[in-house]
């Protein structure tokens, strides 16, 4: 049991996943001698030394396609992309060869790559530096997408992230990397495993990464009000962990979905779809969804009034009990 | 090459700045298309018996070609991508490299599998619909094929990034086609196998068109002269001579293997089919060009000149009688090629558990129970 | 009123739309002298030229980024993406510029650039030539999606989208690119309406682009077991057209919608999270989905078990009935 | 260059295939760093009243770095990315090109942007968060900064087939990194422009550096050469020495006004700050590298020569005095950027209705307008 930040604690998995197995490797824009422009690989060039943490040229779909060539023969590379906006120059490589690959040999091939994603907003940045887009890579089979809300389970899902044989997107909730957290020694969780944060009568809020200290604050807020809320942290996106929300909902009858992402063909949209098929019956309101709008991530000066806050999410509560 | 510019003090000062232009490499040339030894081939020397395989990797390549194409249009195949008049620069190619020299093919590579021992069905099963890949990649070390245009050359250099680390002395080989040249992954893996000094060796068969579009769409230079601006040892050779492709991939690997970092060969070839079974070149190209390179054809060429060093008729036959022999080989085997069933498809997306998947095979599952026990009712 | 093709519609909505205005170009992979490869730019090349039609090197970024370079020069370009497979390596510039320019100049400048894409399975066609990926267009701000079923909608829509000064990705259902229809001289509906094929009081099927003639052939086997099912054709996936698909449901209480790509993400979690949202109280079964399994496309030999058939929707109906 | 092979017959006899390697282009320098001409220098000669001109454009761009970094650092911008160091580059290729051929920047091209009569505030709001592009480029013909690498080289290149789609005689001039230049869309647009031999002049200022990845790794061979490869015209000029940058940009323009196909120029230069302002370059560079570097300061050396020539003490400091005002300017223009609202952003993502959009947009006033009232109750 220790104290980290979570960047500190994604940095502390990887070098235990580093010294577990030497055919894990780092690979990314400026993450050896920087140590990354977030120091989440800080030290470990030092450590390990620069082939087994490689400042690549500049080039994310060369990122992901040689990190391919190398888990084919036999590594297990762990790259990192810059920042969210950067990724789609490798969406082909992704997309097309790590996510299908394995499908397009008849299941001979194992693809344990990850790639690690600092996503969403909040920070001040300009843009294509804010991104959500956990939809495209949800929606592509062949991939696992996971999330990291605080640095208990940064520290062990990105061990098993690495552990998985199967290709996973890491997504790191960039404004929370300097959150301070407790750090056990064993996980609690599978890596595809949903936590149940809070429990409560009246409604549940599902977020995942940097929406679930938001969710946090509101059910808190709500208990002021007289209303019982729960909280979900999703933690893997895809595989989604549909019975532990499912039978939250089944108290409860009422859900929120929260996200960072627009709510367009999100997140929120299978949730709901999904859930609500399952518990067409129990379910006293819609499932309603808060994220942003239809609309590229605004310029800093109103990302505040843009993300997902504590108001938004007791809106979307007070809807749900007005059903 | 260039239109001059207005001439001015500047233009006329710095001019010159431009006059290094880099020289087109010759072209390697050892057997002339009426099968005759270039002063090269002459240099070099023939070895008549490593001539005879390649001849015999050509002659079966070819006619399994000719089979599946006969079996397409029979309906047996839903689509076939011909590697007829390649076969001297696969064949060349990939004899030069060692069976453990580790290969990713693009998708017209056929003449290249066979030699690596992957079988006409497991080559046949993807274009008959049956898979997507039809062999075992860690028993041929040649990886299924890529049908998304140069993506495998960044495998080949993720894959050369491991045996550079691990001071191996391999050749990762990676074949596309001129087309696909111009495709920004191909630019970023010579780049960066460039940068990194890596143990690949590009594989370029220029055979002149990307469907309907020629190589003059595509570039403005020759490839191998793109190569050697990134920094790569670069070749040029007549793709259509297997001898010459065999000694250039020779000198190319041991280059690589000696750790001079990345090559790139350009083969000057020809596709004599149309891009797939679905294409009509006549579309596009002239029937003079067609003919023009019909001269050139890589079997006929060794064919003369094995004759002229004494190779006899007799050998000739037996090749025929062999390749008789594979051709029905192969018409069975397509036929005989059934597959499997969509229920066994969910298992092959992930290596681990994944209940979403779980729950939809379930679903299908029950779906295909009812549909049956309606049918029954 | 004449009857074509759907491919011949296209190109008769392409020729149309040249003739009308020469800053509309037409470039990408083998569409001049070779007419593309489903032949759906045929002719064009000879009658308006090379400039006009652009056989360009082989290259999806490029043909997108050049695409938005001519388009700030106030050309409108179309560009034809040869297989959906094949749209990944664009999908940066798709995704970065494309979309978001004009959002990202304050609404300075417009983007009027088409992207065909022949899209979707059922020819017996070998990997990546069978994909559905328009939930990944879909959810990206800045673009609009549509998807046409039938020759008169592909002949009109072609030509709405090319008039429109956003940026549209105009999906082509390749397995009915030999399929006739009539012809109108004039469209009947705007490029971002659905539009209602049957009427029906049970249940309301919602399809697009390939799957439309399934919706329709499953209403006709429904109706002779007695059900009286309704068919709309979304045609515009972004936007979407929610109130003509909630007047049905309101009427009928229960949906299912019918699409190629996987349900997970897909544009059934969509049409279902907002139609519950908005119909709670008369749907009377959740809103179902039939669609592809979370899985890469598959080998043609099973692709006829993988498409949502007649069958699978006939299943979703009883489904939806049972509730 | 390269590790000797093992030397077979093979290799000895083929090896001279590789012999001809491409000569790296020698760097055009006018005036040294302590202020001299070279005999190239002297030999083109110098316009002073352009060597003025351009002088104060470096002195103004500096200026407006020196305080946007303070301004950052006082928490009034969120970021900045200075251009200190790179002004002779920018300022000397800009000012040889018309005000008319439409130039795509990258992100560090302040001097550029400021030549182009782009104001300050303008390019504040963007690091300010209040936009995310501050001018309008029909105005300018300057387009918006481009975040994601190289992506605008493709644009750069769109742009130009309609240049030479109209036959005219602009240029397109676009700037990008030496980091950028590893980028699959960098070598798409070198290629596409080479192959349909367009307007587009490709100006890399090669600072050495991408955030902390020294250029050594990006690539084997300097980018000039990578270029000549592709088929362009390729140059290779001191990007510190702003007269020489002027003429190379001149001769090179020229050049492809007159139909010549693309160009290339390579621009050695250095940032002496940070990548940005949250980047602490000492992580990853010496402070020999940096003090090497300073002794190369652009506008150092043009100060000497322009002393040497007989410009008056005077003209400096008439120069010091503007560069004072335009930095009280600066100053107060930053702190008077005040934002839009979010609601005013939803019409700003499509041309055309959007009814999901509008939706949403009534929906967040309702949420403001409920919010309120609870705020009043
Ligand atoms: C990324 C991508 N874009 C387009 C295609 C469609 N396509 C298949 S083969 C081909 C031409 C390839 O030409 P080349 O690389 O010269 O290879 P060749 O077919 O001549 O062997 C095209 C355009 C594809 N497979 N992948
Ligand atoms: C596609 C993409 N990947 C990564 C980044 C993050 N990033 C911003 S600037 C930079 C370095 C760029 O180096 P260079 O092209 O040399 O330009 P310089 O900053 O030196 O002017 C990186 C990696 C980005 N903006 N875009
Ligand atoms: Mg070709
Ligand atoms: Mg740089």
């Amino acid at each position: 049991m220790t104290t980290l930040t979570l960047g500190a604690a994604i940095n502390a998995g990887l070098r235990q996943a580093m010294t577990d197995d030497d055919r894990v490797l780092v690979l990314g824009e400026d993450v050896g001698v920087l140590g990354g422009v977030f120091r989440v690989t800080d030290g470990l060039h030092a450590e390990f030394g620069p082939d087994r943490v490689v400042d690549t040229p500049l080039a994310e779909s060369a990122i992901v396609g040689t990190a391919i060539g190398l888990a084919l023969r036999g590594y297990r590379p762990v790259c990192e992309i810059q920042f969210d906006g950067f990724v789609y120059p490798a969406f082909d490589q992704i997309v097309s060869q790590l996510a299908k690959m394995r499908a397009r040999s008849g299941g001979l091939l194992k693809l344990p790559v990850v790639i690690r994603i600092p996503v969403g907003g909040g920070i001040g940045a300009v843009e294509h530096h804010s991104e959500s887009n956990e939809a495209y890579f949800a929606h592509t089979a062949g991939l696992r997408v996971v999330s990291c809300s605080n640095a208990d389970d940064a520290f062990h899902m990105i061990q098993q992230a690495i552990h998985s044989d199967d290709p996973v997107i890491f997504y790191e909730p960039k404004r929370r990397y300097w959150e301070k957290g407790t750090v056990a020694n064993e996980p609690s969780l599978g890596l595809h495993q949903a936590g149940v944060l809070r429990r409560g009568t009246d409604c549940v809020l599902a977020a995942h990464g940097p929406t679930v200290a938001t969710a946090l604050a509101a059910a808190t807020a709500a208990e002021e009000d007289g209303y019982s809320v729960a909280v979900v942290d999703l933690r893997s996106i895809s595989p989604l962990d549909l019975s532990t929300v499912r039978d939250l909902v089944r108290t409860t009858g009422r859900l929120v979905v929260v996200h960072e992402a627009s709510t367009f063909f999100g997140l929120g949209a299978e949730v709901a779809a999904a859930v609500t098929e399952q518990c067409f019956f129990e379910l006293k309101a819609p499932v309603l969804r808060v994220g942003a709008y239809n609309m590229p991530y605004p310029p800093a000066q109103v990302e505040d009034h843009f993300l997902p806050d504590v108001d938004r999410v007791l809106d979307a509560i007070d809807r749900s009990l007005d059903y | 090459m260039h239109m001059a510019p207005a001439e001015t003090p500047a233009a006329a000062a710095w001019g010159r700045l431009l006059d290094r232009q880099v020289e087109d490499l010759a072209m390697v040339q050892f057997v002339t298309p009426d099968g005759a030894l270039t002063p090269a081939g002459e240099e070099y020397g023939v070895d008549v018996d490593l001539a005879q395989r390649l001849h015999r990797d050509m002659v079966l390549a070819r006619r399994l070609d000719t089979e599946a194409l006969a079996l397409q249009r029979q309906g047996e195949l839903n689509l076939w991508l011909m590697s007829w008049g390649q076969e001297a620069a696969q064949v060349g190619s990939i004899r030069a490299l060692r069976q453990t020299d580790m290969v990713f093919p693009s998708y017209r590579e056929h003449a290249a599998a066979l030699c690596r021992g992957i079988a006409p069905a497991e080559l046949m099963a993807q274009w008959r619909g049956i898979r997507h890949a039809g062999w075992d990649p860690s028993v041929s070390r040649f990886h299924i094929y890529s049908l998304v245009l140069g993506t495998q050359t960044l495998h080949a250099t993720g894959y050369a990034m491991g045996a550079a680390m691990e001071r191996s002395d391999e050749v990762v080989a990676v074949y596309f086609g001129d087309g696909s040249s111009s495709q920004g992954d191909v630019n970023e893996a010579l780049n960066w196998s460039a940068a990194g000094t890596l143990p690949v060796l590009f594989f370029c068969q220029n055979n002149q068109w990307a469907i309907s579009t020629p190589t003059t769409t595509q570039m403005r230079t020759p490839l191998h002269r793109r190569a050697t601006g990134f920094g790569l040892d670069a070749y040029h050779v007549d793709g259509n001579d297997v001898l010459a492709v065999h000694a250039v991939t020779d000198v190319a690997a041991r280059r690589i293997r000696a750790g001079s970092g990345p090559g790139l060969i350009e083969a000057q070839t020809y596709r004599f089919g149309g891009h797939s079974s679905s294409d009509d070149p006549q579309r596009y190209r002239t029937q003079a060009d067609f003919d023009l390179w019909m001269g050139r054809d890589p079997l006929v060429r060794l064919e003369r000149l094995l004759r002229t060093l004494g190779v006899e008729d007799d050998w000739f036959k037996e090749l025929q009688e062999e390749s008789d022999a594979f051709a029905v080989d192969v018409r069975s085997a397509c036929k005989a090629l059934a597959g499997s069933d969509l229920c066994d498809l969910f298992g092959n997306v992930y290596a681990e558990a994944h209940p979403v998947l779980a729950g939809e095979r379930e679903q299908h599952m029950a779906f295909l129970a009812a549909l049956e026990s309606q049918g029954e009712a």
